[in-house]
């Protein structure tokens, strides 16, 4: 089966921005995503949830592209005032061309 | 009864007893905590219970008699961001965006210590107005917008837009908050039980109101625990925020009997109208904060609302206002 | 009383309106949803609850008055499969799959439909048998099966099993839907309620009885928020299906009504058999359908199930069953 | 009533037949299984009214009363974690760790098996002291350190500390059984009964006691589903460790029974004590044996645990251990 | 510590799936797996299960070969019918020989 | 925006040492984590916790010798007597400085 080389952005931020973050997302050219609920702890000891320390997970598979474009979109905006993080990993997906 | 014996009786109400096992779990280090499930269980039930109750009693209220207790609701409702702000801003020196943040919690209402200040006044054997939870369900979404308001004179395109990406307008913003969680049970359940009337309300009522006080028990040991999980923040939010978590409430408390007591509504309602004011959101208040001011710490707003607003008024503030309309109810 | 009192009543019941407020809820694109786990203990509590308090009373039936129903039930747990099956097909023009994917859903049965219609014909008045809830796990699975079957007629080998790994067997479904949760739930708490008998009831039944209408609400309010969230494909299933949701149950309850009549039903057990041969499943039913025909698209069953079927037979079939049971009484 | 009619009762009482049901849906390979939140939302609810109504129970006896059954109690907590860890070192011929960590699950105590002894022993018309809740607390603590102590013996820098991280002190373990949840619930429920008293009581009582046999079921089934997982590991450990399962409750229990009797404990408080001694942990006592012995197979203790000893007791050992108290007490 | 390169196979279905797929796992050659509760949405809007979006994911590391035979057993079997994603990471695995 | 490459090590193990671990990657130097409730079944068949199969999932990022550091820890530790597995993945991170 043929495998196409993409790129597999992960991001934990503050419940909070999820559904918008979900939002930005699809804007920005993801076609889908995969949302976790996690706990986490990180340099800013923000608690800004109810329950401290409640994260969500959002994970998306894109081309090179859009993966810039996410990890800009995201310093930008998030980086500064939220408790976020991203990073991105190589990943090869089946029928990889359904996600581009 | 005096003073005393009525606030040790209130300190040896189950409610009180278990939000201080959870705040003393919490300080041990136990592992205790309520499954996050369970805990959402809890306030689903205790705000629909509370709407549908509300609803039953509302359909057997006449408009009249709500009309006065609603404006001075709404007053109280522009009235508490206002001071709040303008304490934290020029007596505190906090920046703009924290004191809009704050003063959005405290203009906003809780509806756990609503709750606690209904059981205690009936403990005291008096009879809050049944329409007391609309009077909740007015009191809770106005400080927040009238604080965010305050909070945006700052907004200076605090979000960049570049990225194709539109900033969440204000519009989301009210959507998310009169959609929120805690306003479509309560009005719902509202709307609800005043459809159903006593008649429907009959078969379901051992489920909602038969396990009450015991629900609310168990929702305190949790919030004692998240209370707890605060504690070590204290420190961080500085004298002055705790000075103003215990004097605000007592500020817009007091307020609240005499407007209550001008309204007609009688002691007990005096008391929950009191509390309702006193008392800072903690659940519709900081999303929509920390969405509209994201520079605004979290901290400081959760920790003085959870942390000291809240056990203040269970332990002391909901007794001081109750014994306030008792002396204001007999003059 | 007149038809319009009894749907009025019926609309103003508290698990319509809590059904009302999920949909509405909804709409309105509340975040409010009750959590997963909250769901699935609602529905085990209910299911427990009917399973027991049917075996309780099934430990008082004789076996010559369960006869006779339980014939008829079958029955028409093969015939609804059946005429779902012959009118999507030929009338609907839908593909094999498709259909016989749809008809699984209304050849079995809801459980949370038998129960408000069980809640309904109480409220009028009415005895249902105590072993209606025997029937119901008769009627679960059969339709189930015979439309899986007709579905098979067309399955060649569509799995291809050359990865070394088989396909997953007819035994392999037919053990998933009779160990399913509702199956065990339901047929374990019968035998566990005829074990223990009213005496072994006694203690229990303040939390299996005292708190199950009130239980029930709160399941129909995440019941509309899960319809509520169909609504959107509504558009997508098309105006036959829509028609087909309120019409094959208006004749399968029909038809229920009639041999149920005939089997010797109270009025009341007439009114239950019809809402059950009226239903369609959406617990037992997608996972068997979705693993044996994958190319049937569950947009369409979940949606005529969820979002068409059930909330008429809440709203409208239920009543319009009891008046067919009603005049057939009394003829 | 005669030894077979009594466990013929207790056969068929809800709590045992629930723990069938489980059991049987675990057999039948069925998905069915409280959801994790549920489970945990059972048993914070069952200690905590186990320990509220403890308290108010505690308020109203004599500390005298109290004196002998909690030193008789401490010294079971004493004997059984040594009698356990020498019958399975010598007689089983199992290793230190593995002796040690089965030994402290049998030096403490399981809560279900308190809960499920105290509602036999009510339902035999007997009524256990006030007090056996404090006794609880008192007997789940020290079998597991004084296991655990004894396994330190061969404890040889098992954790390599290079790393520059230290291992776990046994402060550590310590505090985390001290501050577990089931210790936390028990005790601090107690302490809020004994200070709230009978009147603090009544309002919550619908919520934690009318509800509680009911819950008890619930949290039977999954006791049995979990116990039903296990039970493809009874072949794994072999034959003396079924026969300990179960032949050393019947010791334990059998002690307890004199002990008890000694103390001056009425009947009901006999049976207790003893299904107190003869049970096994598996709350408390699993993870800190998992931490402080990681050479423990967890296979071998938590089968014995909840696969072997707890049916056990559920289904016999309470009602041998009444009858012995009755027959001791007829003395 | 030794650590072996192995693949990280990543695979998010239909609940549905799930029992079935950690079946044929075991039989293509996995040694274990760590499924984990999602959320997801991807281009096929199926809504398959009662509460539409619940998904989970199965991840499992297995050596090259089994990854390809696990990518082509789900592309030939499930791709075509149901919602599922499936993609390959590089991954250190210490003491990798357990997983092969 | 600027990325930097660090590891992500994921460990998956079992309930009980959880907070121990979180306490330990700490001492190790990870500023971070994220932590996930998981099902999981490897080659052990421990079922150390109450419900069988319930594992939790830890992920850091951190540099490469943290990650060594992490790893070794581990496979002293845990793996002669725990259900645990750890591996290690390439990832780039926004703003990755911060977790070093
Ligand atoms: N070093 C790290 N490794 C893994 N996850 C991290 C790390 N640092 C932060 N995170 C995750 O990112 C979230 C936000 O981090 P922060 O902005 O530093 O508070 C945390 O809640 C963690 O879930
Ligand atoms: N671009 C994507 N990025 C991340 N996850 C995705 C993406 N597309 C699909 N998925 C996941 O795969 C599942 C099935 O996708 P689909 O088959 O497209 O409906 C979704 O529910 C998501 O969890
Ligand atoms: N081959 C594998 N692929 C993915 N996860 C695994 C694998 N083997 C083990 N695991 C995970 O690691 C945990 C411990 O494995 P073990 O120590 O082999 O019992 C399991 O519960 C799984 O979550
Ligand atoms: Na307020
Ligand atoms: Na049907
Ligand atoms: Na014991």
């Amino acid at each position: 089966m043929k495998t196409t080389p993409l790129k597999l952005v992960t991001i934990v931020c503050e419940p909070v921005l999820t559904e918008t973050l979900i939002g930005e997302l699809k804007q920005l050219g993801s076609t889908g995503f995969t949302l976790t609920s996690v706990r986490g702890e990180g340099s800013r000891q923000m608690n800004s949830s109810e329950v401290p320390g409640e994260k969500n997970k959002l994970e998306c598979i894109v081309s090179e592209e859009v993966s810039r474009n996410i990890i800009d979109h995201i310093a930008r905006n998030y980086f500064p005032s939220y408790s976020v993080i991203a990073y991105i990993t190589e990943t090869l997906v089946v029928r990889g061309d359904k996600y581009v | 009864m005096t003073t005393f014996e009525m606030l040790k009786l209130n300190l040896l109400s189950p409610i009180v007893l278990m939000f201080a096992l959870g705040l003393f779990a919490k300080l041990i280090r136990s592992e205790l905590s309520l499954p996050k499930d369970l805990y959402t269980a809890l306030s689903i039930y205790l705000l629909l219970a509370l709407g549908l109750k509300g609803g039953v009693e509302l359909s057997e209220s006449s408009f009249s008699a709500l009309a006065l207790p609603a404006l001075v609701t709404l007053l109280l409702g522009s009235i508490t961001p206002i001071t709040s702000y303008l304490s934290l801003r020029y007596l505190g020196r906090f920046s703009i965006a924290d004191a809009a943040g704050i003063a959005a919690h405290y203009g906003s209402v809780s509806a756990v210590t609503f709750i606690a200040s209904q059981q205690f006044a009936i403990s005291m054997g008096e009879t809050p107005e049944g329409f007391m939870p609309t009077l909740l369900t007015l009191l809770e979404s106005p400080g927040i917008h009238i604080a965010l308001a305050i909070g945006a004179l700052q907004r200076a395109k605090r979000m960049a837009t570049e990225s194709g990406v539109e900033a969440r307008s204000k519009i989301a913003i009210l959507h998310e908050i009169l959609t929120g969680r805690s306003m479509v049970l309560l009005v719902g359940g509202l709307v609800v039980g005043v459809l159903m009337g006593e008649k429907g309300y009959v078969p379901i009522k051992p489920f909602f109101e038969g396990g009450f006080k015991g629900a609310l028990t168990l929702f305190l040991l949790e919030m004692g625990i998240v209370a707890g999980s605060r504690l070590s923040d204290l420190r961080r939010v500085g004298p002055f925020l705790l000075a103003f978590g215990i004097a605000i409430p007592i500020l817009h408390g007091t307020l609240a009997v005499f407007l209550g007591h001008w309204a007609g509504l009688s002691i007990g309602g005096c008391t929950v109208l009191a509390a309702m004011a006193a008392s800072a959101s903690y659940i519709a208040a900081p999303p929509a904060v920390r969405m509209t001011l994201p520079e605004a710490n979290p901290t400081f707003y959760l920790t003085a609302s959870l942390a000291i607003t809240f056990p203040f008024n269970l332990v002391a503030g909901i007794p001081l206002y109750y014994q306030l309309a008792n002396w204001l109810g007999s003059h």
